[in-house]
């Protein structure tokens, strides 16, 4: 373990990056996530990385995943209006199989909307915002701690599945400075072998890779295999943090930075003798569905917060079923709900429950 | 009325109309406008010759330039 | 007393976001007086881009549109083919928005020869962002990400956009100017004002880029700034007509 | 408990590095923090400001609405957050750049001349340091020899020099209350 | 009302589209919705519109955003990974509140995938494929005559609502012909009239159309108004068919091509007696959530019937709760489930109720 | 009997999808020869466009990704820049992947002087999607969406993708060619083998622009497909090497 | 009742006109009707196929799996679709350009040699109305009239010469069966 | 064996070798391929030049070229 040392978001995102084996970085500048190329703009060269900025988000996807093909740990990093841009890409890195992590840092929407902390690319990031059934891998994190083992930890889930790894963080944690541990340099020779990649057809059949099969019934087959490595993921990645939970009555469910403060909501509430409790996916795609079903019998209703109109939300309502009520706040447009926002909105709950 | 009408208000005091100003009558005044820069003044009436370079020069809009006009029979 | 240079009537009374210094601004001021000495206030459409100018809408008394990085061209080819011949339609753009994420759009507007007039700044860095690499960096030039200066090995060469409009038959008009001086900005005027005739009648597509500064991210004074541009700059990319003339 | 500090003035007058240095100390003292600035295009001039949250407790939000610490730089920003503050809380102004005298008399305010005092310690640019100094007197968010040990790494690639004034400031500030 | 005339899909968009006043048309070629552009190519020169061919989807939906917010009907079709690099445009549109259709004509994914008819797609369409919070309203025919009229009344609610419209067909609907009934040719002076359009500011103030608001409070602001018109269309614009519903015990819910399928599935089933109803959503945003609510007292058991992995299925789940079991059979990839496929299925989940 | 000439060793033994008489082909074929005689079998990477030639990596023994409409250059630079650098990188693209939606693309990276080969088929018109305008059909042109043939004034003129290469720095070779003949053919493979020999000398970005037929969507026989090439396109789009030579 | 027939062959024999000729013919008579094609990169030169749907019940799927008939231009269509045909259906089957015979006994198998009387129809290219001709004759789909009406219409822009030569081959085919 | 190698499967009938041999010794087959086509087929093995332009003008890599080797001696 190294020493602790204080760092923003965005460039904690981009060292772990680089402790994870990865050097190779295509990037666009957009606010608030440009100290990542920045960052790596300084530290490949160092490393022997290339950092190439490239002329759009498009361009750029498109490198990451010509990177990835020949066999590189890759990353990306943008916000919204740059991550919409890549949609075409992701949708082909899915069904290419090809691993790589992309940072999507969200800000306020929609259109160019402004450059604020905000959740409201959960949909397009969990549900997928590109064409066909694809999915990818989504974390959201809600300290920088947490940001940087997450960041490491996805370079090696992309690997393990063949398959993009988003990390849905926003302005406000890209932007703050918090102290934090790196893990160490990952070797690059510990690094998972890929057979699959180009680097040339020298003694070994060809390699092809691509997404396209124009028989129905093959891309049939193709997509049943991708939607059970799915499924796979779905039962062996799930990530979460359950806080008071044991004998919460009301539960709220947030995410990100509003799962931290959130978090500080129910220390208060708690101090009021309220049994409240917290579940904050970390995880955004596989869902912690099943964490949430299980408190349902327990529980009286829930309340998610998130910093868009109500996205997450409708996970939980899957979740939840229609047995428990499960009430919504949220702040769009770029705005960071308070502690002391959530916990009014938690006495409100409460007592039109009680009424 | 003087030759220059100068919104202080808008002035960013850059400086670059005081460079340019050929006969050098510009320069920064100790008025601090709400933005926090110190406009520009005009430091000497006479000795401006309304050659409109300030205001071609200075990229806020912040000067007008007015010539006397010649009285008839001059 | 007798006004010889006043504000353009097309221009809002209102203190710009620009930095100190800025040539943005100046350039701002140019469109206002062509546009007003052509009388084309009430029909002209502005096209903003995303960049520092994002905000030009709020400087001109003009109908204005703020359309994705990049595609104000793209946006414009909308505009101009929706609306009645006489509307005259212009982009604005740096040179993040147009020769770097927008090169498609632009290129593919002047080869259509869409008539549409576009005025594009070049300040060889990303200013909105904060500094960073453009397509028209210099060699050398330190940005925020080239923090080892621009190497040819890794992003190739500066990116002339004014000589390259010049090989499209449908581009009436294509020259770089600058706006340090008042010479350089009575030509530059100038220009921009045969940039927007040209739509007026018809003649296709016009684009005037302009050599600019950006005093905060180069991260120097702003006479050092207009150095640069006069030394360096200017160095890199000549001045000049290179298609059409007046 | 974890003190939220807002600090605020014009860009260049050394906000984010104001609150950089309190956030580093807290690390080296092994107490939570965070920093977090408001972002946005105001780099174009415009002011600047951070918020700061030091103290013994696991952080929630990183933006503060009802800081326990204001230090204000200049009138603007002496406007935006002498609201903010909590009931009690601390007002720390710097008087060569306000015009005004604060409102509130629900909060301890202090005024200092930051800047003359700064021009004393012989480093103009150390205006934000000198109100720094006067903080850690009035509130032990950490200790002395901390932030000096914080500073000399912060503007190490400054040269000796350059330290030396910012830590002479730091002294300056801390002083000037006596 | 005019002669019926035998069509393709993809030409009934383009006919119908003209006669709904639509004179402006920027679209990019790729199939299997080539004959939209092309039709649109010979047509619109004839009635002084405009055709013209785009330099990319990317080029096409801002040349759709430029006629847009000079006043024009306009329109623009595409598939999937077409549709995919629009997603940053459509963030726009939504966001400027700028009328517009746009048919994404669906094709196997993900990826390249391949151009055999899909409805993969739904959530991209439905949930917001980009950023921010945002909303389309979707709507999935299920005959040509259904997609002309839908493709006409879209240009009447784009209008209305100043939001993007988007058809969802699929290759199947799109390359069949039909007979169909156009409705008649819009005068273009009974067209709405726009005082918001840029058209010069000419004796009136100024238009500004953009998306921008850099003030988190104001855009949060603006972000509710969105949500308000968002909660009006979701009021007053669903539409779906029911057929059979009355005393239907099982219940099959299904949409565009695989909607009338099912159709005769139901139709099968209800000559052996077997209690089949069928929900058809033809706006899939807003979705018929009511109607299959209302529902779930009277049926034991829902089927979502699609041509992916499962998608809308998640709608079906919030609309049903956890009271009833929703069953699942989809084939994605560009297959189309038989009638024979989904009566199997339907017997299948019966049994299974059973046991 | 000695073999004089035989398929190239870099080739599969599989009948192509494509229509008879498509010159798509016997480019195809070049590259396979040029790849032989280079000895780069083993260290080529392929990447493959959307169009006709979407297929080609079924026709290769080498490694081939297919990347999306247009960003094979953008993949092709990813790839080059992750690999030893002994490794041969080339993208192969029609024109409306190339001239259209990756117009940025290729022009970036030709800027940026990538050491890459591309590979450019201009059958002035979308071949796999039934013929639609591509920026390289000619005026007047009949396709399916420009049913009364291109106009200037909706469409613009015809690209000229090799011309415009010549302009970067970047760029070490970038010539026009076509293949109906055996001389034309002979030469076609001189200047793919430069393009390639260029890259494995680290030379920077190669370009060679290949006239091409297309007999199914220009509704012509084979023949006459040939006929057009010679007499229409060449016409526009002249032969020759307009930046580097070997 | 509905019939679903599929109709396939090299590109260029024609057999989306025939199955065009087909759905315009059940629109002149007021029938439900659908007419979808086996679209795909097969353009470039490989077989074609389409489907045509008739009858008077509303239609639910465009796409045929057990047709009532199957039309075969050539032998790569008839090894493809001759096991889907429905038990009982109708197979009709172009000699000229296949090679075997029919494997099923439990279908209902017409084999015409369709080049040759189209060419002596005086129309090489109408072997598909030779077809057409002979299964209007098998089964009353349509009225005779209607379609030679419907031939008319979508033989128009090639002239009266072309129409007459196919109703002529329609002619012939009708008659090859007795 | 012959101076041309035919792979018939491969051959679309294109025409582009037979109007390309200089000697003319290349015609249309009346063997139909798999895939529909009349392969070519080489009339006058003599008349062959062996000048391999059928080879190079083929897109479909139809044809292998081979020279009769030189006697020793002649
Ligand atoms: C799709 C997308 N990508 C990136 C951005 C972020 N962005 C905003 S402005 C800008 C570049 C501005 O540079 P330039 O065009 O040179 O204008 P300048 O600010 O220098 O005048 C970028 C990359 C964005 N808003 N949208
Ligand atoms: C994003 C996207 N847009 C459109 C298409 C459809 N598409 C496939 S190939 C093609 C054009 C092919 O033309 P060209 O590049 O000239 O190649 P050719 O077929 O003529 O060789 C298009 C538009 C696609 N696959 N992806
Ligand atoms: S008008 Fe000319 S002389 Fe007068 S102040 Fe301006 S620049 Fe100086
Ligand atoms: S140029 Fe304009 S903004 Fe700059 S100092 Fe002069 S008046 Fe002020
Ligand atoms: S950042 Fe640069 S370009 Fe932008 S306003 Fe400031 S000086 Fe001008
Ligand atoms: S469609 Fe044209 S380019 Fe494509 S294979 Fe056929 S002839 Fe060649
Ligand atoms: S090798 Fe030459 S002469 Fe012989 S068949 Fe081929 S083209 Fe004709
Ligand atoms: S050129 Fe090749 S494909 Fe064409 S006819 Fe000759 S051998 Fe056959
Ligand atoms: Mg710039
Ligand atoms: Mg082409």
């Amino acid at each position: 373990m190294g020493e602790k040392v204080l760092i923003k978001g965005v460039e904690a995102i981009a060292e772990s990056a680089i402790r994870a084996g990865c050097r190779m970085f295509f990037g666009y500048p957009i606010t608030p996530q440009n100290e990542t190329p920045e960052y790596m703009s300084r530290r490949l060269p160092q490393v022997e990385g290339i950092f190439l900025q490239a002329e759009s988000e498009i361009a750029a996807i498109n490198m990451v995943m010509g990177a990835s093909a020949a066999g590189a740990r890759v990353m990306t990093t943008t916000s919204s209006p740059g991550f919409s841009l890549m949609m075409e890409g992701m949708s082909y890195l899915v069904g290419m199989e090809l691993p790589c992590v992309v940072a999507n840092v969200v800000r306020g929407g929609p259109g160019l909307g402004n450059i604020a902390p905000a959740q409201s690319d959960y949909f397009q990031a969990t549900k997928g915002g590109g064409h066909g059934d694809y999915k990818t891998i989504v974390f959201g994190p809600s300290t920088v701690q947490e940001l940087v083992e997450l960041t490491y930890h996805s370079f090696d889930l992309a690997d393990k599945y063949r398959n993009p790894v988003v990390l849905l963080t926003d302005g406000a944690l890209g932007q703050m400075m918090e102290p934090v541990i790196f893990p160490e340099m990952r070797k690059l020779n510990t690094l998972p072998e890929k057979p699959w990649a180009l680097t040339g057809a020298l003694n070994r059949e060809k390699n092809i890779i691509m997404s396209f099969e124009m028989d129905p019934k093959i891309l049939e087959n193709i997509n049943w295999e991708l939607q059970k490595k799915f499924q796979k993921i779905s039962e062996d990645e799930v990530k979460y943090e359950e806080y008071a939970t044991d004998d919460a009555e009301f539960v709220i469910v947030a995410y990100g930075t509003i799962g931290r403060i959130a978090k500080s909501t129910v220390k208060a509430l708690r101090e009021e003798n309220i049994p409240v409790g917290l579940i904050r996916p970390i995880s955004l795609w596989p869902f912690p569905y099943g964490v949430i079903t299980q408190l349902v019998p327990q529980v009286e209703a829930f309340m998610v917060v998130e910093m868009s109109a109500g996205q997450m939300v409708e996970d939980v309502r899957l979740a939840v079923g229609d047995r428990r009520p499960v009430f919504f706040y949220g702040r769009p447009g770029g705005m960071v709900p308070s502690p002391r926002d959530i916990t009014e909105k938690v006495k409100q709950c409460l007592s039109m429950l009680l009424s | 009325m003087s030759k220059l009408v100068i919104r202080e208000e808008f002035c960013k005091a850059c400086g670059i109309c005081i460079e340019h100003c050929p006969p050098k009558v510009l320069g920064l005044s100790n008025r601090v406008n709400s933005k926090g820069y110190n406009s520009i003044e005009l430091v000497d009436e006479e000795g401006c010759i309304t050659c409109g370079f300030c205001y071609l020069v200075c990229p806020d809009l912040v000067i007008d330039v007015y010539k006397p006009e010649k009285k008839k029979g001059e | 007393m007798k006004p010889v240079y006043l504000r353009p009537q097309s221009m809002e009374d209102r203190i710009t976001h620009y930095c100190p210094g800025c040539h943005h601004g100046i350039i701002h001021r140019l469109i206002g007086e062509v546009i007003d000495e052509l009388g084309i206030r009430g029909k002209t459409i502005g096209v903003a881009p995303i960049g520092c100018s994002v905000f030009i809408y709020a400087y001109f008394k003009l109908d204005f549109v703020v359309t994705p990085h990049g595609r104000a061209p793209a946006a414009a080819t909308g505009i101009k083919r929706s609306l009645p011949s006489d509307r005259i339609v212009f982009t604005y753009q740096g040179d993040g928005d147009l020769a770097s994420i927008g090169l498609a759009e632009i290129i593919h507007a002047a080869n259509r020869g869409e008539n549409i007039t576009s005025i594009f700044v070049n300040n060889a860095n990303y200013g909105m962002t904060g500094g960073q690499l453009a397509p028209t960096t210099l060699l050398g030039q330190i940005t925020t990400t080239s923090p080892y200066g621009r190497k040819i090995a890794v992003d190739g060469y500066p990116f002339h956009i004014a000589e390259l409009m010049s090989n499209f038959k449908g581009v009436a008009y294509s020259g770089r100017f600058a706006v340090y001086d008042p010479k350089k900005i009575i030509s530059a005027r100038k220009a921009i004002k045969t940039a927007f005739k040209n739509q007026m009648e018809g003649k296709g597509f016009s684009i005037v880029e302009l050599l600019s500064n950006c005093p905060i991210n180069w991260r120097v004074s702003v006479s050092d700034s207009i150095k640069f541009v006069k030394e360096n700059m200017e160095a890199e990319f000549p001045l000049g007509v290179f298609k059409g003339g007046e | 408990m974890n003190y939220e500090i807002i600090v605020s003035g014009f860009g260049g007058q050394g906000v984010l590095i104001f609150g950089e240095i309190l956030s580093q100390g807290a690390l080296k003292e092994n107490k939570h923090t965070v920093w977090f600035p408001a972002y946005g295009p105001e780099q174009r001039g415009g002011t600047a400001n951070c918020t700061i949250i030091i103290g013994d407790e696991e952080i929630a939000s990183p933006i503060s609405i009802d800081p326990d610490i204001v230090v204000a730089l200049n009138q603007p920003s002496l406007d935006k957050f002498e609201p903010w503050l909590k009931k009690g809380g601390l007002l720390i102004i710097n008087k060569t750049l306000t015009t005004r005298k604060p409102l509130r008399d629900d909060i301890k305010i202090i005024e200092i001349d930051a800047l003359t005092l700064a021009r004393e310690a012989g480093e103009e640019r150390a205006t934000n340091i000198v109100l720094l100094g006067r903080l850690l007197k009035e509130i032990p968010l950490l200790s002395v020899d901390t932030v000096k040990e914080v500073i000399s790494v912060i503007f190490a690639h400054r040269g000796e020099k350059v330290i030396a004034a910012n830590i002479k400031a730091l002294n300056t500030g801390w002083n000037s209350g006596d």
